[in-house]
């Protein structure tokens, strides 16, 4: 901790997962195999999950790795894989030139206006805690204390509630995904009898 | 770092924009969607240093709804894809009353 | 009488009664409905039409009451009843009758049950549904000659417009759909004029506490208008009852309507719902904006499109191949009259305006009772398929001639007096408008008495009316009552007369008043 | 008040309600029977009866061409009603007990002096304010003499209906409506104000309505119902309009209030003359004057009976009676009086030329009712009320005994058509008779009588009546009010002696059609065809026997009111009853009008009354010369018509010309211009439905942005986004 190297490792470190993260997504957002574009947004997840910990954020860095590139991610590639949609797509998956030109330059404007709104309302100037993470990392309530105190006092109920919703998604994905029944073939099949 | 991670952040999540508006394979709409939680996630984390945990709260609230969504959204993809036997979103036009 | 039932402080219930007595009637209704489940369609019709005409009966007969329990040698306000509903917003169920009203209120009672009975084997479908919602129209329709609260008045005025709406939608003929969204839409613009109006007096018109007023009375004491304010008040009102009326140009809902809406909806769209707009002109428009009514342009604007209305609707009549049709737009002639008598100003004309409103609820609504006879036995409408039916229908050709020439207001019939003391009082006023008004008892002869032979007289030259059978005792029955009206109001209508001459020119008195102020009164008694 | 002061209050005069109630019960009992006869109630649910419509075909087939022609003059379907003996005692009966009061009620006034018209109240009618119409009746000398011609002629007319209906299926329908016709007809000549007359003036338009088109199942017969109807109300709208106008100048329409204040009006003025010319257009509507005669010649469509009693005796007499009813507002206004003599003197000769070519035996009769009416209104329009009231009570005595023998003739033709089953030949039509005069020798006579009494051949009483008419038109071109006003730039005098020449050019028209309507029905040989004349007869005594009463009166009628100069030459009665007994009614007015120099000389009248007689006899010899009965051929062998002949045989086109300028129009304007112009194009489909267009395309283009494709949806949610943010930047 007292090492002025530390510093300096945290900043390239962040540059250079910050570029991967960038670089992947790219790479990804143009992949016409989902199965691909799958794999990059893992490899950015993970990049992501780097700098969560160089922002001291370990364990939502963690969780990221848990529970999208772990889960989420697994489960998008279960469903590309279950529909049988891996190869490339025989459809015109991209849009033509006029709509990318459109998206690009929808996208420029987004940067710009996101680029100036976080100028105008975030002082940068700011300088950060000089060492953050160190303060968490040691503290009396481990990593993940600053975390848990909110989350099981002043979001207690958002927390509850995240579980039903979870609960309601679980049932409700089952429900959709299920094979319809005899009464649906029926339907189908006008003359069945 | 904090102003990187935010550029970045907006970076991402334009190019999840403009994966959603240029795509037209569901899964990978979708997944476009899903980069663009993560953007956010990351200015939530950032903003964090700044202005104490809470920001990581809503992280761990962002992953909970993203697994749902993800969990229903598919659901909802299988389900088409049964019925129309493609997930191409200019086959998919039920949402016209 | 008067002493009986004001011992039973009649005047003190029998309002709020009148209202909820109807709407208990459609639960009940809505309750058998759910319980006859799975029972064939003839029980179904036989229970609902027989609780229905129980509880139109119940009504009428509590009602007549106030022919006798109210003093008509005053213009106040009698059984009244005033209970807090939105005091905040100075929203009051503020209820009460004047001479004018109880006339309609009666009408409107005595006329349901017959509608009742002349739907009694026409509506096969959905009975308990039918019956439950012209059990609602009626509160929609008493409420709004009751209220004395400007935003009860609008609660009211728009409870009506919804049963109809489906009855003509649900009930109606092969264009039902067009015609209930055409009536719908048209009244609906008018009313939200108005609805800006109501909340614009309203706003303006503050209590001590700050509070919003909608109380008729006070805002007829205090109210006043900035500028031209009162013009366009008047504009708004105006929209909402010359659609309702209607007035031309605003009515071509009404043909379509009618027709197309079944035999009940006609007659109590005809014989009530119409009285709604010019009620609301008596009631409200004349005595709350006097100024605008005194503005020489709108008041000539306003018998102008009543002359044009009465000629108009007597002309578009005489060519109509639809019977119904006809009535429909002779119904446009009517009401023109009844714009003409409010409009001139003269206690005779809107005496007689006031009859002619009582007039055509009775003549037209027999008419349409009529009608509904005829298309339930021939299923047709058009005058061309009918001829020489007398010989086959002569009960039916009998009263078809009794209400046509009423309708046509030949003396000593309802039809008469109306027209007559309107056109008498409109000429002291308005001499030219009524010398033109007077023409249509040619064309009113033209148009009625062309379709009275070729529907009843000429040869019997259509097979398929050879077999026709005659009205049976309830038909018969029930047209009685109506036919006894026709006659009795021709004959002796000093009654209703001399009930509705203290309101009446209270309201004249009233216009008056503040014509005098701004232009110098030019109008003689 | 009055009934209590007035001298008649104590009289049989009190029950002079009973008078049209009367006849109002008759019409109640004869309804209910029509009713209750005809009547096969439905069944109970009759939407559920749809398997009748299937069978009614066959039976329908046989049905149908019976129904058809049952119509005319009714005499095919020889089916006595199950209630024609009930009928046949109430619907005379009444009349007979309405005839025995009115004659006691007669007496009674002959008892006393009237000074002033006794008026029953019977209760408040039309209170409103200012305007208080009572129901109330007046009786005074001239609602007396209508009073008594109303229930005699109508009693004898019923009398004889009950011959000549006697086998028509709706038997007791005929005599309902023809005791309503009474009760409003005795309304309208009883009626204390101008409400209840009107009452009884539409009351009665709506009865000849229902009596012309009495056998409906026939087209035309209905048609010419209707036509009276409307061309009378035509007549009605200006009958309202005067009223009205009364109503806004003097505030009331009691008769003996207007007379107190008819001097209010400035006497001359343009009020009191459009109140006369309203009323003149509700006479000229209800007596078939021009321009609104058209619907009386179509109204013979009505049984003969009908014709007699309603388009002959009574209720076309009805416009002459306001006339004198209203003579306190016709003395004063000279300008509306000229036009009333004037439009009398046209009518009558233009009717009168259109009566010269006529064939059928009825529209003869009734172009000859048209003239006499017109002379009716020369009479009442010169100021001559008593004049004007003696013609129309004399012309009903002829008038009525020239229907009724027409309708004698008719229904001994008929009777022979129906015995040899000749339903194709026209039973009216002159052409198909000739020689009657020796079947039917008392018709035959009694005609004559009526004939001479029109043509005005003295001593019977139309020649009286008549002189006295033509004799006040040139007495009033001196000194008279009239003299001295202009109408139409043209001095009053001037106009009188038109007038004047009019009517005696109509009288000898007169005396040639009538003689040529007797030559060619009773003289001559007979063209009936030889196998029905074996079966014309005279008709039962029950119609004859009012033919000779009516004969009687004809001959003697001229007796109610006699010249002084007569009575002066040879003492045959006493002079002027009528105008004696009118005089407390119109003796102010008709003085008022006559001014200072009225009274012709003994000699000038002498001269006068000469010329008339020759011109009566002229006309008599002129027809009997030019005429040869022995050279027409029947109907149905006869060939058009051509030249002026055609012309007048067709009224001179005035229907055709109506029928172009005016029905035409108003129906084509109507339909195309108003409602499908107007109605449907213009305010349905531009406005109304142009703005549910309007809307719908709104809601289009608002449509086309839910395409249902989600990534449209997310181009908007971007686009959406972006502009959020770009507000937030600027609010930030």
């Amino acid at each position: 901790m007292e090492n002025e190297f530390y510093p300096l490792f945290y900043q390239f470190n962040f540059y250079l997962f910050g570029l991967i993260a960038l670089v992947s997504a790219i790479v990804f957002v143009t992949r016409k195999s989902p199965v691909a574009a799958a794999l990059w947004l893992v490899m950015v997840m993970f990049a992501l999950a780097a700098l969560y910990v160089m922002l001291g954020a370990e364990f939502v860095g963690m969780m990221q790795i848990l529970v999208y590139a772990g889960a989420i991610m697994v489960v998008f590639l279960f469903v590309v894989m279950l529909l049988n949609l891996g190869h490339p797509s025989e459809l015109n998956d991209i849009r033509g030139k006029w709509g990318r030109v459109a998206a690009g330059l929808v996208g420029l404007a987004l940067v710009a206006e996101l680029l100036a709104l976080g100028r105008s309302s975030v002082n940068t100037n700011l300088v950060l805690p000089a060492a953050p993470a160190g303060d968490i990392a040691q503290g009396t309530a481990g990593i993940i204390g600053p975390i848990a105190g909110p989350l099981f006092k002043e979001y207690l109920l958002a927390f509850e509630l995240t579980s039903v919703l979870l609960l309601v998604a679980i049932i409700g994905a089952v429900v959709l995904a299920k094979k319809r029944s005899a009464v649906a073939v029926d339907t189908e099949t006008p003359h069945a009898r | 770092m904090l102003a990187e991670s935010l550029t970045l952040s907006a970076a991402l999540f334009t190019i999840g924009v403009i994966g959603v508006l240029t795509r037209r394979n569901a899964i990978i709409v979708f997944m476009c969607v899903e980069l663009m939680l993560n953007a956010v996630n990351l200015s939530f984390v950032a903003l964090s240093r700044l202005y104490g945990a809470t920001g990581q709260v809503f992280v761990i609230f962002v992953m909970t709804v993203a697994a749902a969504e993800a969990a229903v959204g598919l659901a909802i993809i299988i389900s088409i894809f049964r019925h129309k036997k493609s997930v191409n979103l200019q086959d998919i036009n039920i949402l016209r009353g | 009488m008067h002493g009986m039932l004001s011992s039973m402080n009649y005047n003190g219930w029998i309002l709020t009664t009148l209202l909820l007595l109807p709407v208990l009637g459609a639960v009940m209704l809505s309750v058998q409905a759910a319980g006859s489940g799975q029972a064939d369609d003839a029980t179904k019709m036989s229970s609902a039409r027989r609780t229905a005409l129980l509880f139109f009966t119940a009504e009428a007969v509590i009602s007549l009451g106030l022919w006798w329990s109210i003093d008509y040698g005053t213009a106040d306000w009698q059984a009244t009843v005033t209970v807090p509903w939105i005091p905040q917003w100075g929203i009051f169920y503020r209820i009460g009758v004047d001479g004018i009203a109880v006339l309609l209120i009666l009408l409107t009672t005595l006329l349901m049950p017959l509608t009742v009975l002349g739907s009694w084997t026409s509506i096969r479908q959905k009975p308990h549904a039918f019956y439950a919602l012209l059990l609602v129209l009626t509160t929609g329709m008493l409420g709004v000659f009751m209220a004395l609260d400007l935003a009860l008045f609008y609660v009211f005025w728009e409870l009506m417009l919804i049963p109809m709406y489906l009855i003509i939608g649900i009930w109606g003929g092969q264009r039902r759909l067009y015609a209930s969204l055409k009536f719908f839409l048209f009244t609906m613009l008018g009313s939200l004029l108005m609805l800006v109006a109501i909340l614009y007096i309203g706003l303006k018109t503050v209590d001590p506490l700050g509070r919003p007023v909608f109380a008729y009375d006070w805002i007829l004491q205090s109210a006043s208008y900035p500028g031209t304010a009162s013009l366009w008040l008047f504009g708004a009102f105006f929209v909402a009852f010359a659609v309702k009326v209607p007035m031309w140009p605003f009515h071509t809902w009404l043909p379509d309507a009618h027709v197309e809406a079944p035999t009940a909806g006609s007659v109590v769209l005809a014989s009530i719902m119409l009285k709604m707009g010019t009620f609301g002109f008596i009631r409200f428009a004349l005595p709350m904006f006097p100024d605008a009514v005194n503005h020489p342009v709108v008041r000539s604007s306003v018998i102008v499109l009543a002359v044009i209305g009465i000629v108009y609707g007597a002309l578009v009549s005489m060519v109509q191949p639809d019977f119904k049709k006809l009535v429909a737009y002779s119904s446009v002639s009517h009401l023109g009259f009844v714009m003409l008598g409010i409009f001139a100003l003269t206690t005779q004309s809107l005496q007689g305006a006031l009859m002619v409103n009582i007039n055509h609820g009775i003549s037209t609504g027999a008419l349409f009772l009529l009608i509904g006879m005829l298309y339930e036995r021939r299923h047709s409408r058009m005058i061309a398929d009918f001829g020489g039916i007398a010989k086959v229908m002569p009960v039916f050709a009998v009263l078809l001639t009794i209400v046509a020439l009423s309708s046509i207001g030949v003396p000593g019939t309802n039809g008469f007096v109306g027209e007559f003391l309107v056109l008498i009082g409109a000429f002291t006023t308005e001499p030219v408008a009524a010398v033109i008004a007077t023409t249509v008892v040619v064309f009113a002869a033209v148009y009625m008495l062309w379709a009275l032979q070729r529907i009843i007289y000429n040869p019997l030259s259509k097979p398929e009316n050879a077999a026709l059978k005659d009205l049976n005792w309830r038909e018969i029955g029930l047209l009685l009552p109506l036919i006894a009206a026709i006659f009795w109001l021709g004959l002796y209508p000093a009654p209703i007369l001399n009930r509705t001459h203290a309101v009446a020119t209270r309201i004249i008195e009233r216009v008056h008043g503040m014509s005098d102020a701004t232009s110098a009164g030019v109008v003689r008694p | 008040m009055l009934e209590s002061t007035h001298p008649l209050a104590d009289t049989a005069a009190r029950f002079v309600w009973w008078l049209p109630t009367l006849p109002l019960i008759g019409f109640l009992i004869n309804g209910a029977l029509s009713v209750y006869a005809s009547a096969k109630l439905g069944p109970a649910d009759p939407s559920s009866d749809h398997g009748h419509e299937a069978h009614g075909h066959s039976a329908n087939a046989h049905h149908q061409p019976h129904a058809a022609d049952a119509g005319h003059d009714g005499h095919d379907t020889p089916i006595r009603h199950r209630f024609a003996a009930i009928a046949s005692v109430v619907g005379p009966g009444v009349m007979v007990v309405a005839f025995g009061l009115a004659l006691a009620t007669f007496f009674a006034m002959r008892g006393v002096e009237m000074h002033s018209p006794y008026v029953n109240t019977l209760f408040s009618w039309l209170p409103v304010g200012a305007l208080q119409v009572d129901a109330a009746l007046q009786l005074d000398g001239l609602s007396m003499v209508m009073v008594l011609v109303i229930t005699g002629i109508g009693m004898l007319i019923h009398l004889f209906s009950v011959g000549y209906m006697q086998d028509d299926p709706g038997y007791p329908r005929y005599f309902a409506y023809l005791n309503l016709f009474v009760f409003f007809m005795l309304l309208l000549v009883l009626g204390a104000n101008y409400v209840v007359t009107f009452v009884g003036w539409e009351g009665v338009g709506l009865c000849s309505y229902l009596l012309i088109g009495f056998w409906f199942s026939e087209q035309a017969n209905a048609d010419a119902g209707k036509k009276a109807f409307i061309v009378n109300r035509i007549g009605d709208f200006g009958f309202m309009v005067a009223m009205f106008m009364l109503f806004a100048h003097l505030g009331t329409l009691d008769y003996t209030t207007i007379a107190a204040k008819a001097d209010q009006l400035p006497a001359g003025g343009i009020v009191v003359t459009a109140i006369c010319l309203f009323l003149f257009l509700g006479c000229a509507g209800k007596s078939a004057q021009i321009p609104l005669f058209v619907w009386l010649p179509d109204a013979m469509a009505g049984p003969t009976p009908v014709s007699a009693l309603i388009h002959a005796a009574t209720m076309v007499t009805a416009g002459v009676f306001l006339v004198a009813r209203s003579s306190m507002l016709f003395s004063i206004a000279p300008v509306a009086s000229l036009t009333v003599a004037l439009v009398g003197a046209v009518t009558a000769l233009f009717a009168a030329t259109i009566g010269l070519k006529q064939w059928d035996i009825k529209k003869v009769l009734a172009y000859s009712t048209v003239s006499q009416l017109g002379y009716m209104f020369i009479g009442v329009g010169v100021g001559a009320y008593t004049a004007g009231v003696f013609h129309l009570v004399t012309h009903a005595f002829f008038k009525a005994l020239l229907f009724l023998g027409s309708g004698s003739v008719i229904y001994a033709m008929h009777r022979a058509y129906h015995a040899t089953h000749h339903h194709g030949d026209d039973a009216q039509d002159m052409r198909n008779m000739g020689g009657l005069k020796k079947y039917m020798p008392a018709t035959w006579a009694l005609m004559w009588i009526a004939t001479l009494a029109i043509a005005g051949v003295p001593p019977f009483s139309g020649f009286f009546s008549k002189d006295e008419i033509l004799g006040a038109a040139f007495a009033r071109a001196h000194g008279s009010t009239l003299a001295d006003a202009t109408l139409l730039g043209l001095p009053g005098s001037t106009v009188l002696y038109i007038v004047w020449v009019l009517g005696l050019a109509s009288a000898l028209l007169t005396a040639i059609y009538m003689t040529r309507m007797m030559l060619y029905t009773f003289h001559g040989p007979n063209r009936t065809g030889a196998a029905n004349t074996p079966h014309l007869a005279e008709a039962p005594w029950i119609m004859t026997g009012p033919l000779v009463v009516l004969g009687v009166l004809s001959l003697v009628g001229g007796w109610l009111n006699l010249p002084a100069v007569i009575t002066d030459l040879m003492p045959i009665g006493p002079s002027g009853t009528l105008e004696h007994w009118l005089e407390p009614v119109v003796g102010e007015a008709t003085a008022r009008v006559a001014g200072t120099g009225t009274h012709l000389s003994a000699s000038t009248e002498e001269v006068l009354i000469g010329f008339a007689v020759a011109i009566a006899i002229a006309g008599i010899v002129i027809a009997k010369m030019r005429l040869k009965p022995e050279v027409l051929v029947s109907k149905s062998a006869s060939l058009p018509s051509n030249g002026i002949q055609r012309v007048l045989e067709h009224k001179w086109f005035v229907d055709e010309a109506y029928d172009a300028t005016l029905v035409k129009p108003t129906y084509a304007i109507s339909k195309s211009v108003l409602w499908t112009g107007i109605d449907v194009g213009l305010i349905d489909t531009l406005l109304v439905n142009g703005s549910a267009a309007l809307t719908r395309f709104l809601g289009w283009m608002g449509g086309q942005l839910q395409s249902g494709r989600v990534g449209t949806y997310a181009w908007m949610l971007v686009l959406g986004a972006l502009l959020l943010l770009r507000a937030f930047a600027r609010a930030s």
